[in-house]
């Protein structure tokens, strides 16, 4: 490879910086904005973790470059017969890093320990009733009811090294106190731990007794987080890293107007929207409405919804890059209600109207409460939408705040409308069903991030007959009640689906995954 | 020697030059000491500075010449000024404690000023520093030399000061207020070196001072100075002894003898004529003599201040500022309390007044029991009846206050006059009284003299209708005929109004114009206490006698008016 | 006469100083385009309504593409540079100069009573002192803020974001001014007029402000005009780590915050004309900070 | 001497307690530890019992006690966000952010001083105006608008310098130091140069003034009379005597350069304690913030004492008794 296409710098100094970045051929650095908080796999249920372990271990299923579900240390699964549940077969001959042999009793552990009280991802298994090892190589997952989407929703379930785990008294994740596993892996992945520095730097390298085919060409990955976004930036441009996920879509053109960089743009899974306080009686931050909550009238719900201009948001603050929702997931999720694709178009007249209608042809105020740190561009989206309602007479007070407090803010029912981002981990419409539209019910663990309280009768009542519905045409006629129900009751404003923008070097061959998810088994460096 | 023809020095500032000195001419002969003396302001200082070229910035020489044998001082580049600074004339300055380089031990400061003159080992310089130290008085120098500045005490630090100056042997020594920061016994000490080293080493001294004592005890000849310009210069005896100018008579005139008591000062004009009639702020003053003469009273008083902690385990010892002192202040009389520094004379007035808290002894004013340190509340009588007049007239008025704001003061705190106007109309007839314009009422402190603002002081202090005054050191920051103003004044005062004083002094000769009786505080004790014509012409403790004797004075026939 | 020309010294070093002319100019001009920013500015960039998304990242008129309505151009929400600038600087100065006011008040409080009373109300004055030096003002502003949100009724905490982040910066400065007017007060505890004072028997509250603190003023005066500079870089750096204000009420700092994602996708105007206008408006502050310096200690001239 | 070491520790220990109990006070309003540290799916009656494990609702006053009742045996806890121990993840990264301030304090001495000297030896000239101005101008533009300035100049567009990180370290019995390597030293010019710029500012001008003072005391005019060669006079007299002051106050500010390399930490990802604080804050990871706190209190109390020790050695009057 060469050491740099992009500068032909004369300077000795900069001539420095490519031979320490060249060192070995393959190397791949790169950054993101976060640090995995930890390598235990079971310990915390977040995007960084998870995508920067799936590297390292490997599920029963996985998913390919296009999201769809495929065999992993499973080879093959079918549902079980008499009963609700699937059957596993492993695939034979799959060896950890350690070197020792994979088998059913590690899935059997790895799911103890999941679904143990000390982790994080146990509510994956919420519908699991019974584990079961018929022999070496299969194992049975018994559900409470059919669950045909089961085998997609447990992808990110790693399997970890039974003997390993117990020897190093890893036996369980850890919650309050650092174990073995928090800092050591083993598992059967592509790549496997070198060194780690936390918040520093982190080493990988590949796997050599792999069972499956490697698609890279890597001989090490060095992982730094870089927090501030210029700084990545320019770490990039100066080539000290090879690939960054994600940079600000502002400097897109930046990049693109630079010799061996390129940028590379997808739509993530996430899907922006705002929510209401439905069930709230009256207003919180009103300075003219006090006995009232308006929100409670869908008409004023769907004049918010045509108060907004995302055409102008994606032109000025995206720069065309992300693309409208009607739903609460992207048309590539399994689910999508292509029967309703259509959102509220931008309409301030008819807005007005509605107002009018409901009673309020002067508007009113109200509290929009927005985080700054959590999604892309999250507090000028808020921003320009206060602006676009102020258009139609619904005035925001508009308050934004680390998601650290925004969080504890939502639960605790302290928003008149709210924004809120949401990725189906499941990759499938039931998924935000479950968490946003289902009524609350911390019993049953249902409608937990349903921070408004919205609650349909019919919504509650299909979802368990969606989550259990083999048929695929059926599930989907099921879906699309819900969809049209929501829409029409207009229980959320979806806006937009995040885009999803990374920025390599020219010479690096990478896939960009819309879940976010970046895949060392996929990179190739020339 | 050294000749000065015509010097001139020029100021420049933002409203043209500003003439500080003009025209001055002098000659000095090697083992001649020359005294240059006048009041502040008068240029002496200017002209040392010229000499040894160190004006301040962005001072200059305008004109005339400076000669020392045959270089011409003007001529030199800033180099060669530098090399002969310390090779050929060095100076000395008044304060020991600052003049010396704090962080440095005394030999280090000694051999570089050696070493930047001459190319000699640093072993021979230390031998030359010891046997200079040893030769100026410093017993045990070799050891001593290790020391730093601090270890010294003040007359011994003034002697390392003049080794520095001397350690080049230089031909001219400009003594800028030598001992002006001295007590009088080592000030004697160190004046005593000057007059040997000129004699013995033929160093040509200039000794500027405003102490006329001093230039009268050891010096050949005198300039006096005033406003920039030589007014006599000449033989001193012939000087001082003879004057012609009638500023150096009035001058002499104002010269407080030891050796009596005037009645008055004499003073050039009588700043303020009284026409005879009674003024309204003296008629108020007198309504307020309803209390007749108040004495003071002070039993087995002692002060005693925590020492510093230095260790976990002991107590520090404490440091005891007076012992057991005991005076009786009589009722309409001036009692002077002398003392070199450092005896205990101010802590002892700071007792008086409530601001250090006695560690024992009682005192009484006006046979009512004076209670002490905290005890004495704000609204205590004696607050009004003690009044202080302190000794340093810029710092004892706030620079901040308007004249009349600052006399006003004491008639609205203790409520004395309840109309604002009446205030201040007092508060200007108070002015008057105290020899100063009225309309300095809506000044500031800072566009007065020293002299003027003490006036204001003594006015600030009456405005309280006080029976006790206490005058700590009230002139020793003015000058000699400023001094004898402020003392005519405060004796008019006390004589009208009988009010009883206790004057502050270091000053003998000073203390022998003003007080009735006296007490001689040495290391807070007492030495002796009686009569002060008495205690002048029959001392009995050796301390007394030592003090009298070592005070300059001048020869008796000068002073003769 | 002679008071005169004393008075007028400043006054003549004024005139005789170019750069001191110049600051007081810009300073000037800030002040006054920031007290009436709500007359001079063409929209009032807090007024959502006024402003539309559709304007938005216009150049400034020099630059093709620009709206003549936007002398420099608009960001990204579509806002009036000039006039974002002229309420951002408003706000700035109002956080500056009452946080300034407010430190001032509680360190030379402080510090005046410490030196007066001296030993332990000293002590613990000094150990306070100590205390807060070793918090640094992010952490200050961060516990401030966090008290705040704890015992504020919601809907109070927005409109008070202002006042805390005020209080955050001035417990974060009054330091500074209790160690100075402390050891101020210590050298005027000497001069005679204090102790002419005290005898006299007056109240101590009157001794401390009416006596010694005119004469303590002079280098108070500069660490005010310093510390007004510092306590608006001070909000700068608390909004750029996300703990200063809302971006819907920008001040100076929070439009350099949001300018700084502009950096270097062209809009240039975002980041650059706020930050050239902060910079002049603290360096023409500690000019005259400097020349304040050189006119109450003439030694330094 | 031992009793006034005594009496600087044991205040030392009040401070540290302070800024403790007023850093603790502050945790429960920073935000919710609990929602940081599970995921999206969690369910809320997991995140209690998660909130219940971590002694969340304890009393303030209890929270507070077992904090430093751990702390005083050594125990510094668990960081909520990575589950390691609080000490070692501080002790790790103590030498990024104490290099990284030494280098700055000594950037800002080594340019400071001399500019201080001179600028003062030449209150007038040109040069001097140019000096101040430009510092002036230096201190007015927010910190972190000059790092990235810099990472653009220096790390972009003209490549030489790194524009993130430390570069190569060397371990040396468990400090990790960047002050052993070419690429460390590069590494650590941006980020050194950035911190430093307020401190070079500060101590320049504080030199400065005093070095004007000093000038004009009697013991430098004696000094000049006496024939001293000028670079004698300048820096063995009148520098030396302006250090005491300027010791003062650049102790003081260390302290607040220890706690302002957050900014410059952040954004140079200079991995230092600033950092992981900044972090720690994003995931309310409430014993590393505590103990970063703590941390830092020790830094000023022992800098503050390092101070007084400074002011020993080089002033022989509080050093030696006066005899006087």
């Amino acid at each position: 490879m060469t050491c740099n296409t992009f500068r032909n710098s004369t300077l000795l100094a900069s001539a420095a910086i490519c031979l320490s970045v060249s060192a070995s051929a393959e190397t791949l650095r790169w950054a993101s904005t976060t640090d995995p908080q930890t390598m235990d796999p079971h310990a915390v249920n977040s995007a960084p973790v998870l995508s920067f372990l799936n590297n390292i271990y490997e599920g029963l299923v996985r998913r390919g470059q296009d999201m769809s579900i495929e065999p992993s240390l499973a080879a093959s699964w079918e549902p079980l017969e008499g009963e609700d549940g699937w059957r596993f077969n492993l695939r034979q001959g799959v060896k950890f890093q350690d070197g020792s042999d994979f088998t059913a009793e590690d899935v059997m552990f790895s799911y103890q320990r999941a679904s143990n009280e000390a982790a994080d991802v146990r509510s994956w298994f919420a519908p699991v009733a019974d584990v079961r090892v018929v022999d070496d190589h299969t194992i049975d997952f018994v559900t409470k009811a059919p669950n045909p989407l089961f085998p997609d929703s447990i992808a990110n379930f790693m399997i970890l090294d039974k003997g390993w785990a117990e020897a190093n008294d890893a036996a369980l994740p850890a919650r309050d106190a650092e174990n073995y596993a928090t800092m050591n892996v083993n598992g059967t992945g592509a790549f496997t731990l070198v060194s780690r520095d936390p918040g520093v730097k982190t080493v990988l390298a590949p796997h050599a007794g792999w069972w499956d085919e490697a698609g890279h060409n890597l001989t090490e990955a060095v992982f730094t987080p870089i927090g501030n976004s210029a700084t990545g930036l320019a770490a990039l441009l100066s080539g000290e890293i090879d690939f960054i996920q994600p940079i600000p879509l502002q400097d897109v053109a930046q990049v693109e107007s630079r010799d061996g960089f390129k940028v590379l743009e997808g739509e993530e899974t996430r899907v922006i929207m705002f929510g209401f306080g439905h069930e709230h009686e009256k207003l919180l931050y009103s300075s003219d409405v006090s006995d009232a909550n308006p929100f409670a009238d869908p008409r004023v719900r769907l004049a918010a919804a045509h108060a907004i201009d995302v055409a102008s948001i994606d032109r000025v603050l995206f720069r065309g890059k992300i693309e409208p929702a009607s739903q609460l997931v992207p048309a590539d999720i399994s689910g999508y209600s292509e029967a309703n694709s259509s959102r509220p178009d931008y309409n301030p007249d008819r807005a007005k109207e509605l107002l009018a209608e409901a009673g309020y042809p002067d508007g009113f105020s109200f509290g929009l409460k927005c985080p700054n740190d959590r999604y892309i561009n999250d507090e000028a989206v808020c921003r320009a939408a206060a602006s676009m309602f102020a258009a139609v007479g619904l005035k925001a007070e508009l308050s934004t705040g680390p998601v650290r407090d925004y969080w504890p803010q939502l639960r605790e029912d302290d928003f008149d409308m709210y924004l809120l981002g949401w990725s189906p981990g499941t990759f499938d419409m039931e998924h935000p069903i479950r968490f946003l539209m289902h009524s609350q019910d911390n019993d049953k663990k249902l409608g937990s991030w349903n921070f408004g309280g919205y609650s349909n009768a019919r919504v509650d009542e299909l979802l368990p007959m969606i989550q259990q519905e083999i048929d695929p045409a059926k599930r989907q006629m099921m879906i699309d009640e819900v969809v049209k129900t929501t829409q029409s009751e207009v229980a959320y404003i979806p806006l937009y689906t995040q885009p999803l923008i990374w920025a390599a070097k020219d010479n690096v061959d990478l896939t960009q995954r819309a879940d976010n998810f970046f895949m060392l088994r996929w990179v190739t460096v020339n | 020697m050294l000749t000065v023809e015509n010097l001139t020095v020029k100021f420049p500032s933002r409203f043209g030059d500003i003439t500080a000195i003009e025209d001055v001419s002098l000659c000095i002969q090697p083992g001649e000491i020359h005294g240059l003396v006048g009041e502040s302001g008068a240029g002496k200082s200017t002209v040392g500075a010229a000499i040894i070229g160190l004006l301040q910035t962005p001072g200059y020489i305008a004109e005339g010449d400076l000669k020392l044998g045959d270089t011409d001082l003007r001529a030199l580049d800033p180099g060669e000024a530098h090399a002969l600074r310390g090779k050929r004339i060095s100076m000395i300055f008044q304060d020991p404690q600052t003049s010396l380089n704090p962080l440095m031990t005394v030999e280090d400061q000694l051999i570089e000023t050696i070493q930047a003159h001459e190319n000699i080992g640093t072993t021979a310089a230390r031998t030359r520093a010891i046997d200079l130290l040893e030769e100026i008085g410093i017993t045990g120098a070799a050891e001593r030399i290790k020391s730093y500045p601090h270890q010294f005490s003040g007359g011994m630090r003034q002697r390392v000061v003049i080794a520095l100056a001397l350690c080049t042997n230089p031909e001219l020594i400009i003594a800028d207020e030598p001992t002006t920061a001295l007590d009088v016994a080592v000030q004697s000490q160190v004046l005593d070196l000057i007059r040997t080293l000129a004699d013995t080493r033929k160093i040509g001294f200039i000794l500027i001072t405003h102490d006329i004592g001093v230039i009268a005890q050891i010096s050949d000849s005198v300039t006096v100075m005033r406003r920039g310009c030589v007014v006599e210069t000449g033989k001193t005896a012939q000087v001082l002894g003879a004057p012609q100018e009638s500023y150096t008579i009035g001058l002499m005139d104002a010269v407080p003898p030891l050796d009596r008591k005037l009645r008055r000062f004499r003073v050039p004009e009588e700043t303020h004529d009284s026409d005879g009639s009674v003024s309204r702020a003296e008629q108020w003053l007198l309504q307020g003599q309803q209390q007749s003469e108040i004495g003071l009273t002070i039993d087995a008083l002692q002060v005693q201040f925590p020492g510093v902690r230095t260790s976990l385990f002991r107590r520090p010892e404490p440091f005891t500022a007076l012992h057991s002192v005991s005076f009786e202040v009589k009722p309409g009389s001036i009692l002077g309390l002398v003392g070199e520094s450092g005896s205990g004379k101010s802590t002892l007035a700071k007792a008086i007044t409530g601001l250090v808290p006695p560690s024992g002894g009682e005192m009484k004013l006006g046979g009512d029991p004076l209670p002490t340190g905290k005890a004495r509340g704000r609204r205590h009588p004696s607050r009004q009846l003690i009044q202080m007049v302190f000794q340093d007239p810029y710092s004892s008025l706030n620079s901040r206050h308007r004249i009349g704001d600052i006399l006003s003061e004491p008639l609205w705190l203790y409520d004395l006059v309840q109309d604002k106007d009446e205030r201040r109309a007092l508060a200007a007839d108070m002015l008057d009284l105290v020899g100063m314009a009225p309309d300095a009422i809506d000044k500031y402190p800072h566009q007065f003299s020293g002299g003027q603002r003490q006036r204001i002081a003594v006015a600030r202090a009456l405005l309280a209708r006080p029976r006790f005054l206490i005058c700590d050191e009230p002139t020793s920051a003015l000058d000699v005929s400023i001094q004898a103003e402020i003392l005519n004044l405060l004796k008019d005062l006390q004589e009208k109004f009988g009010l009883t004083i206790l004057f502050i002094s270091h000053n003998l000769a000073v203390v022998r114009q003003m007080a009735d009786d006296m007490v001689v505080l040495r290391h807070g004790r007492i030495e002796e206490f009686g009569p002060s014509e008495v205690l002048f012409e029959t001392p009995q403790a050796s301390y007394t006698q030592k003090l009298l004797e070592l005070t300059p004075v001048m020869p008796k026939e000068w002073n003769s008016a | 006469m002679k008071e005169f020309l004393k008075r007028s010294e400043g006054v003549w070093l004024f005139i005789h100083s170019p750069a001191a002319i110049l600051a007081a100019l810009v300073a000037l001009l800030t002040f006054i385009g920031a007290a009436f920013a709500p007359w001079i500015a063409s929209v009032n960039p807090y007024d959502l309504g006024s402003f539309s998304l559709f304007d938005g990242l216009l150049p400034p008129v020099w630059q093709e593409g620009a709206n003549p309505k936007f002398l420099l151009g608009t960001d990204d929400q579509g806002r009036d540079m000039v006039s974002s600038i002229l309420y951002g600087a408003r706000l700035s100065l109002i956080i500056g100069l009452s946080a300034m006011v407010i430190a001032t008040v509680l360190g030379v409080g402080l510090g005046l009573a410490a030196g007066y009373y001296g030993g332990r109300f000293d002590a613990v004055v000094m150990r306070i002192a100590d205390i807060q030096l070793a918090l640094p003002a992010i952490l200050t502003a961060l516990l401030i803020d966090g008290i705040a949100r704890g015992v504020l009724p919601a809907d109070m905490q927005q409109d008070l974001r202002i006042a805390v982040l005020t209080l955050a910066i001035a417990l974060s400065l009054w330091v500074n001014f209790a160690r100075t007017a402390r050891a101020s007060t210590f050298v005027q505890m000497q001069k005679e007029y204090v102790q002419a004072a005290i005898i006299m028997g007056q109240r101590p509250i009157r001794v401390m402000f009416v006596h010694i603190l005119p004469n303590i003023l002079g280098p108070l005066l500069v660490i005010m005009t310093v510390d007004l500079a510092s306590a608006i870089l001070l909000e700068a750096t608390l909004s750029f780590l996300g703990i200063g204000l809302p971006a819907d009420s920008p001040s100076l700092g929070t439009l350099i915050r949001i300018g700084m994602q502009f950096m270097l996708s062209g809009e240039w105007w975002i980041l650059w004309i706020p930050t050239l206008f902060l910079v002049a408006l603290v360096v023409s502050i500690n000019i005259l900070g400097d020349f304040l310096r050189d006119v109450f200690n003439p030694r330094l001239r | 001497m031992v009793y006034f070491i005594f009496k600087r520790l044991a205040q030392s220990v009040f401070v540290m307690l302070a800024v403790a109990f007023l850093a603790f006070s502050l945790f429960r309003f920073v935000g919710d530890p609990v929602s940081q540290m599970t995921g999206v799916e969690t369910s809320v009656e997991d995140q209690e019992r998660l909130r219940e494990d971590l002694g969340l609702n304890d009393p303030f006053v209890l929270q507070f006690a077992r904090f430093t009742g751990n702390l005083l045996q050594g125990d510094f806890g668990f960081s909520y966000r990575t589950r390691q121990p609080v000490a070692e993840m501080i002790v790790t990264r103590i030498p990024a952010t104490l290099e990284l301030g030494i280098v700055a304090l000594l950037i800002s001495l080594f340019v400071g001083i001399p500019t201080g000297v001179y600028t003062a030896l030449r209150p007038r000239g040109f040069v001097t105006q140019t000096i101040l101005m430009t510092t002036l101008i230096g201190v007015s533009i927010p910190t972190f608008v000059i790092g990235i300035m810099l990472i653009f100049l220096f790390g972009v567009q003209l490549g030489w310098l790194p524009t993130f990180g430390r570069g190569g370290t060397v371990q040396l019995g468990g400090w990790e130091s960047s002050l052993f390597t070419v690429d460390g030293w590069r590494a650590l010019i941006l980020p050194a140069l950035t911190l430093g710029v307020y401190q070079l500012t500060l101590t320049m001008r504080l030199v400065r003034a005093e070095m004007m003072e000093v000038m004009r005391s009697d013991y430098i005019r004696f000094a000049t009379a006496r024939g001293v060669p000028m670079g004698r006079l300048y820096f063995r007299h009148a520098l030396a005597n302006t250090l005491v002051p300027v010791i003062t106050i650049v102790g003081l500010q260390f302290g607040g350069v220890i706690a302002f390399s957050i900014v410059t930490e952040s954004v140079f990802q200079w991995p230092g304690m600033g950092l992981l604080f900044l972090e720690s804050i994003r995931f309310v990871d409430i014993p590393v913030m505590g103990v970063y706190l703590v941390v830092i209190a020790f830094f000023f109390v022992l800098v503050n004492l390092i101070v007084d020790l400074l002011y020993v050695a080089i002033d022989p009057r509080l050093r030696i008794k006066d005899v006087s």
